[in-house]
């Protein structure tokens, strides 16, 4: 880090409200070039809307922009790529119907008149260089961006980012899709750019992750600057006590606390599903946890959707012993299955709706009595599941798309729990989710599998399966190659079956 | 490990936050109307006299029933342009089972039934034929508009005694269309109320409306909430269908004579302008039936004070659309102005 | 909508109908035709004292209501409504001449209202709105006869007088109708046609909207008359639509399915020249025969080139013309009866008569 | 899209799948229009002839126009309604000017500059004036079909010598809607086809058209790669305005006579029809100028055919919705079929 240099981006007293939320409230920042500068901060805490000004997404209420040495307004996107501002948006923004190497390129034709011809060539030589950088090398650059996984999505977007030439690089939570191995990828390039004099203002509620590649640290809180500091005088404890305020007690669960009772509450069969998913079968007890872990293209999307109707399937599925066949989900929710699913924006939340309506919405009939809504009990549930899941909302009828990313994670949570289900099926439960409400959702986790209640969580998050699960499954082109207990479950060898190294293979 | 509310602390009663935020969606709309009845009042006296303003309930209330349906299908994100095709249709078949010498009830069943179906032919098609419903409801304006044209031959259809109808059943198919209640409302704008508050207790009130809004907010969010999105918009459109085809029936009942080249030809823009200036969404999961109804009533009051003002025809088509554009600018601001 | 106009029943026999028939008085065109001398009581038409002294010697059944009754009584002003079924179309200009000399010659406050389409709930709210803005009598054409029957009676019974002009609606109470008589003019149209043919050949009909009751009325007539000629063959009613460039298209293609036509025969104002235009850019002139309808530029241009053969005028100004004064007659208490506005046929031997109203 | 990247290593004989890739956005309504050219050219004989071929041609030329510029506006996620307004205005408005003894390239220019004007008006309102487009263009439909009206006093235009037009410029005028090339091909084709060449260039070649499609997939990615959304948008509408004026032109320079209460009602949907059955998507980011033609071409060849078999106009009316519902869905099932 370098205090000698001059500021790169100073940002002073910047103040930005909602409707009934204070966003930001005076929040002051200086960012040096060649420094990998952090912000950490509960979800909600106005890490996003920060950054948006920052990139002229967002207007200020008040404060200042100074960017080197100069007072600068940014009205429009276009003037912070001018400034060679680039940004990774949490909720990615691609054009679904372009191309990877299209989408790469998207910010190169900012300047062009208009008139001259597309060089598509240029395009693809360069997404590739970008995209090799990345350890992406084998992505399909003529695939429209719209087919690809969320993980690829992500690598797609910082690639755009990467392609020009940046002096501040923004990353909002870049790597809530990626794995392990994709984010050190990420990571190298990332300290390239520092090396080369890039700023780099990095977000991610991944605490480890941010102490070892940032130089500075600085923590928000409802909408407040609370500290900077040193990445060296940080801990992990630290952080979380700032940016909560609070003591946080664990992230895991207590040894031995398991829950697993003997009943079989969830059950597949030979599961088969296109060319993919082959001869799937495992179990899930009353009370347990089972993970499954895989690298993307593993098939787990297609796993959970089979498990919940959302795919025809062949094979078995029973629930509490009974053979179901899942042809909807509305069979699997009145099979007391529930889900939450990984993609946010597109198959989660109804972002046009208020919140309560989306807490309910898989659960109508608790609300509802003879085909007619219960306000109150509408209201009702919606507070308690705000309440129970610390949702920071300014209202209850406050329109979805308007949440922060992590508190719309939790209002999706918040469905899958209203309908009290005997098998939760989370699928990247804690994406995009601070340290604090990670640790109060496996909280409710545990005490719902004390409950009885199985669980079933498809995450790339390893430390999260390690630290969860009762099980875990590993997946490789649509095989299990794996299982775990929890006493043996550690990252390498989950990390080999999840490569295809079979060597910890037990049962089926 | 599980703090006490968060609410933020801007806010204080919720139920008032919460009634301020669901007056606010019509706000707009209403200002809007407003402020054009307080001119139309300046301007010609005529305007505020009971007979005129229920002259005005009348003519926007075939609209209106239409509107109501239009509603439902613009929140579920899909679009039916084959409405007026469906009212002449229904309206046509109607008025010649009447003729052809059929009970009322036994007509009038038959007429909405088609209504329904060809609704629900729309609805199957965008659906599960994996269609977008502009396409669907295009063909079908078309097709229900050549199904009129061949049923009736292109020939007028007059539902009186003259061509066959019986004198009694006749009276009473035209009170449905003519007659005033209390010797003083019209019984369309009777049904046209009716409509609305059925139509409003379904789309707020019931679980069936909230999966309405549900589908159009995110039909994927919808379908993984145990929603069956298809059949709900199916239902979106059977009914666009009936209401279209109980304003085509109330249309030859209230004018004895319809043609099937003419009948509600261009309909489908107006009921469409009409539920988006109420605050609807082609992008879906907006809309309220109060909504829809300020968006008749500003297009009905301002063709009504148009006239009374003896603006001349072509002007009147010009000021029609600037207002409808302006009726919605008023309603955008004063939501942003609210934050909405 | 279109030009449009009027049912047998009331007046079987127009008095101008031959093919050598020049315009007569009557029917004459353009800005002649309206104001004849007979065309014009101009001594009974404004409200006089006389007219004040007898107010129930209207129509049968009808009473004047008592707030107009009370206003022709003391010379007020009178507020008239000329309602036309779609301001629009080609036809209007001419019923609004008609109205705008009327309002001149007889000093009333008439103007031509009426919808920007073809809507018949369009024009019934209109007239609803008129009644409360304070009308004191209306002419009315419909877009379809007797599509407005019901309120032409529900406004008679309220005290309003009611004329009918160009469409008719027979079945309703109205005071009384001016136009012209559809059938026979379609009849004539077809003679005419069909004599220039030598009584021999194909023949296609073109319509704009070969659903609606003019069109209807028209071709029944020219039905009637093309069976007068064995050898005459109609091969096809082609209904053309409304859209300019759709009106051509389907001339075309009609023409083109149908080799062997030597004769079109267009039964309103506006696929005439279509057709006109089609046969002159093919090089069939000679070859088709094209006889239609009205007095459009156009139209009249194409006379003047030979391409159309004849056209045959309803005289439009007069329909709306005779229309206002049958209104004031009711109104000043004069028994009214029927206008027939006649035919007349256009070619190029009296093609300067037409011309220069244009 | 990517016509020659050549990067992929999971694919073989590149170039042959680019080339499948690329046919296939268009295959479907390809396939649609073969088939229907198949059963005609055996159901009647006239259909193949030239000069059939050639009238066909001509008459969609006018519609082809507007639906290039109809595949911008779709594609940017906007829709314009005012199409056949803006199509009357223009055509009546340069009309009088000739008649008023101007010059045909001032007349002409006039008349392009109010297209462009009007659409610039419409991109405007539907952008920073955060209106939707569907009521911007609706309200624009009425207004500038007013516009028509009151200019021309609701008179035909007829374009003539006798109404004073210069005999040169007439003739000049004419030969623009008329005239047929090497006494063959009409001029209104000509412009059609140079309209879909440059129309394609600047859609799939360009930068500009690149943006379009940017702004059409996501209008958020769009604006954070820097693109100013709404100029891109504008453009569309000016474009879209631009072509409909040239469209009106060309058609009061074939039929001298136009009239505002007639000349193109009711071609929006035609128009969008069109543009959707060539593959464009009211949800914007999809559509191709290809697809577009192919789509014109589906509707022109279907009315030809339909005509030369001789079926009723009733039937006529049923099976031309019926057969976009079909083309459509053969296009659908085509796409699903090759997985896209
Ligand atoms: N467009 C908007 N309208 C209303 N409120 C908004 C809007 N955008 C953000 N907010 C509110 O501003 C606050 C800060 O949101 P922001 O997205 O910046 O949080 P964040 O720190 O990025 O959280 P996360 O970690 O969950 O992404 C939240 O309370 C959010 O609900
Ligand atoms: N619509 C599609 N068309 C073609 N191939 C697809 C499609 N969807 C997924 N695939 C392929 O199927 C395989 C499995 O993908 P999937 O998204 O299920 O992986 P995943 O294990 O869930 O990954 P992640 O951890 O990113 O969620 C991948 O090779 C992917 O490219
Ligand atoms: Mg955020
Ligand atoms: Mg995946």
């Amino acid at each position: 880090m370098s205090d000698n240099l001059t500021p790169l981006i100073e940002l002073k007293q910047i103040k930005k409200g909602f409707p009934g939320v204070q966003a930001l409230d005076g929040v002051s920042l200086t960012v040096y070039p060649g420094e990998i500068h952090a912000i950490i901060g509960e979800n909600g805490a106005g890490k996003s809307t920060l950054m948006n000004i920052l990139a002229g997404e967002l207007q200020p209420d008040s404060g200042e922009i100074i960017f080197q040495g100069r007072p600068v307004r940014i009205p429009h996107p276009n003037v912070s790529q001018q400034l060679g501002i680039s940004v990774v948006y949490q909720e990615l923004a691609l054009a679904p119907n372009l191309t990877v190497a299209e989408n790469i390129s998207l910010n190169t034709v900012r300047t062009s008149f208009g008139l001259e011809f597309v060089n598509r060539r240029d395009f693809a030589v360069k997404a590739k260089a970008v995209l090799s950088q990345l350890g992406m090398a084998s992505l399909d650059l003529r695939q429209p961006v719209g087919r690809l996984t969320v993980a690829q999505q992500q690598m797609v977007e910082i690639g755009k980012a990467i392609s020009t030439d940046v002096k501040v690089l923004i990353l909002d939570e870049p790597n809530s899709a990626l794995t392990k191995e994709e984010t050190d990828h990420l990571f190298a390039v990332l300290r390239d750019l520092r090396a080369a004099g890039v700023a780099i203002i990095y977000i991610s509620h991944r605490l480890e992750e941010v102490l070892s590649l940032s130089d500075r640290i600085t923590v928000l809180r409802d909408g407040q600057w609370v500290e900077t500091m040193p990445a060296e005088s940080a801990t992990v404890d630290r952080l979380i006590a700032r940016m909560v305020g609070r003591e946080v007690d664990t992230l895991f669960r207590p040894q031995g606390a398991s829950t697993v009772q003997t009943q079989i509450s969830f059950e597949v069969k030979e599961l088969s599903s296109t060319a993919l998913l082959r001869d799937l079968s495992f179990m899930v007890h009353a009370g347990e946890v089972v993970g499954v872990a895989g690298l993307p293209g593993a098939g787990k999307d297609e796993l959970v959707e089979c498990c919940f109707g959302l795919r025809p399937y062949t094979g078995a599925i029973e629930v509490k012993g009974q053979p179901v066949r899942l042809t909807e989900p509305d069979q699997a929710i009145k099979h007391g299955l529930a889900l939450i699913p990984a993609d946010r924006r597109g198959t989660g939340a109804m972002l046009v709706l208020s919140v309560q309506d989306n807490i309910v919405a898989a659960n109508l009939s608790q609300v509802s009595r003879a085909g007619l809504l219960q306000r109150p009990a509408i209201r009702a549930v919606g507070q308690q599941y705000v309440q129970q899941l610390d949702i920071r909302i300014a209202g209850l009828t406050q329109a979805m798309g308007t949440l922060s990313g992590g508190n719309q994670q939790k209002v999706i949570l918040a469905r899958g729990l209203a309908t009290q289900p005997a098998v939760l099926i989370l699928h990247e439960p804690t994406r995009g989710i601070d340290v604090g409400a990670k640790a109060e959702i496996y909280a409710i986790l545990q005490q719902l599998a004390a409950e009885g209640v199985a669980i079933l969580i498809v995450s790339s998050e390893l430390p999260e399966l390690i630290g969860q699960c009762d099980r875990i499954l590993v997946m490789y082109q649509g095989a299990f190659t794996g299982e775990f207990d929890r006493d043996d479950a550690a990252e390498e060898p989950i990390l080999a079956c999840a490569m295809g190294q079979s060597t910890h293979l037990e049962t089926t | 490990m599980v703090k006490d509310v968060q609410m933020t602390p801007t806010t204080s009663p919720i139920s008032e936050k919460i009634k301020n935020l669901f007056l606010a969606r019509e706000t707009g709309v209403l200002v809007a109307l407003i402020v054009m009845a307080i001119f139309l009042s300046l301007a010609t006296p005529a305007f505020l006299s009971v007979r005129n303003l229920l002259n005005v309930g009348r003519q926007v209330s075939l609209l209106g029933i239409m509107s109501v349906g239009m509603t439902y299908v613009l929140i579920s994100r899909e679009v039916d342009l084959s409405v007026g095709s469906i009212y002449a249709l229904v309206g046509l078949i109607t008025g010649m089972l009447i003729v052809m010498g059929w009970g009322l009830v036994p007509a009038l069943l038959i007429g909405l039934l088609i209504g329904a179906m060809v609704g629900f032919i729309n609805g199957w098609l965008s659906t599960y034929g994996s269609l977008p419903s502009f396409i669907t409801t295009l063909g079908m304006m078309s097709v229900a508009r050549g199904a009129a044209l061949l049923i009736t031959n292109g020939e007028p259809v007059t539902v009186n005694e003259i061509q066959g109808a019986d004198p009694q059943t006749l009276s009473q198919f035209y009170y449905l269309g003519q007659g005033r209640v209390f010797d003083l409302i019209p019984m369309q704008l009777l049904f046209f109320v009716i409509v609305a508050i059925l139509g409003w207790i379904l789309l707020s009130k019931t679980v069936f409306g909230f999966k309405i809004y549900a589908v159009g907010g995110s039909d994927k969010a919808a379908r993984v909430s145990g929603i069956k999105v298809y059949n709900i918009k199916i239902w979106a459109f059977v009914i666009m269908g009936f209401l279209s085809g109980l304003a085509g029936i109330l249309s030859i009942a209230f004018l004895p004579s319809g043609q099937a080249g003419r009948t509600g030809v261009g309909l489908e823009l107006d009921v469409i302008a009409a539920t988006i200036v109420g605050g609807a969404s082609l992008a879906g999961g907006e809309g309220t039936i109060l909504g829809t109804i300020l968006g008749v009533l500003i297009i009905g009051v301002l063709r009504n004070g148009l006239i009374l003002m003896g603006i001349s025809a072509f002007w009147q088509e010009t000021m029609i659309g600037a207002v409808i554009i302006l009726a919605v600018g008023v309603d955008k601001w004063t939501r942003s102005r609210r934050g909405l | 909508g279109s030009s449009a106009p009027a049912p047998a029943e009331t007046q079987p026999e127009p008095e101008t109908k031959t093919e050598e028939a020049a315009p007569t008085e009557e029917a004459a065109p353009a800005e002649e035709a309206a104001p004849t001398e007979e065309a014009m009581p101009t001594e009974e038409a404004a409200p006089t004292e006389e007219a004040a002294a007898e107010p129930d010697a209207a129509a049968s059944g009808f009473t004047l209501n008592e707030r107009i009754a009370e206003k022709v009584a003391n010379g007020e002003p009178l507020m008239l409504r000329v309602s036309y079924h779609d301001v629009s179309n080609e036809f209007a200009p001419f019923i609004k001449k008609g109205v705008e000399q009327a309002a001149g010659d007889f000093d009333v406050d008439v103007e031509m209202v009426g919808p920007v389409s073809p809507d018949a709930d369009a024009q019934i709210a209109e007239l609803e709105n008129l009644v409360e803005a304070g009308v004191d009598g209306l002419a009315i054409s419909s877009v379809s006869s007797d599509a407005l029957a019901p309120i032409i009676d529900r406004l008679l019974a309220e005290g309003i007088p009611v004329v009918t002009y160009n469409t008719d609606n027979p079945e309703s109470n109205r005071l009384a109708f001016a136009g012209q008589d559809l059938e026979q003019s379609g009849y004539e149209a077809a003679k005419v046609l069909a004599d220039l043919m030598n009584g021999e050949g194909d023949v296609i009909i073109t319509t704009l909207d070969a659903a609606a009751q003019w069109s209807i009325d028209r071709e029944t007539g020219a039905r009637r008359g093309f069976d007068e000629y064995p050898d005459i063959n109609v091969l096809q009613t082609v209904n053309t639509g409304t859209e300019p460039q759709e009106i051509y298209g389907s001339i075309e293609n009609a023409m083109l399915a149908n080799p062997t036509v030597s004769g079109i025969l267009s039964l309103e104002c506006c696929s005439v020249s279509p057709a006109g235009e089609y046969v002159k850019r093919n090089g069939l002139t000679g070859d088709v025969t094209v006889v239609g309808f009205d007095e459009l530029p156009q139209t009249l241009q194409l006379i003047d080139e030979g391409v159309i053969a004849a056209s045959l005028s309803q005289a439009p100004e007069r329909q709306s013309y005779e229309a206002v004064r049958l209104l004031l007659d009711a109104l000043n208490g004069q028994p009214v009866s029927d206008v027939d506005t006649g035919i007349a046929i256009i070619d190029q031997s009296n093609l300067s008569d037409y011309m220069q109203g244009n």
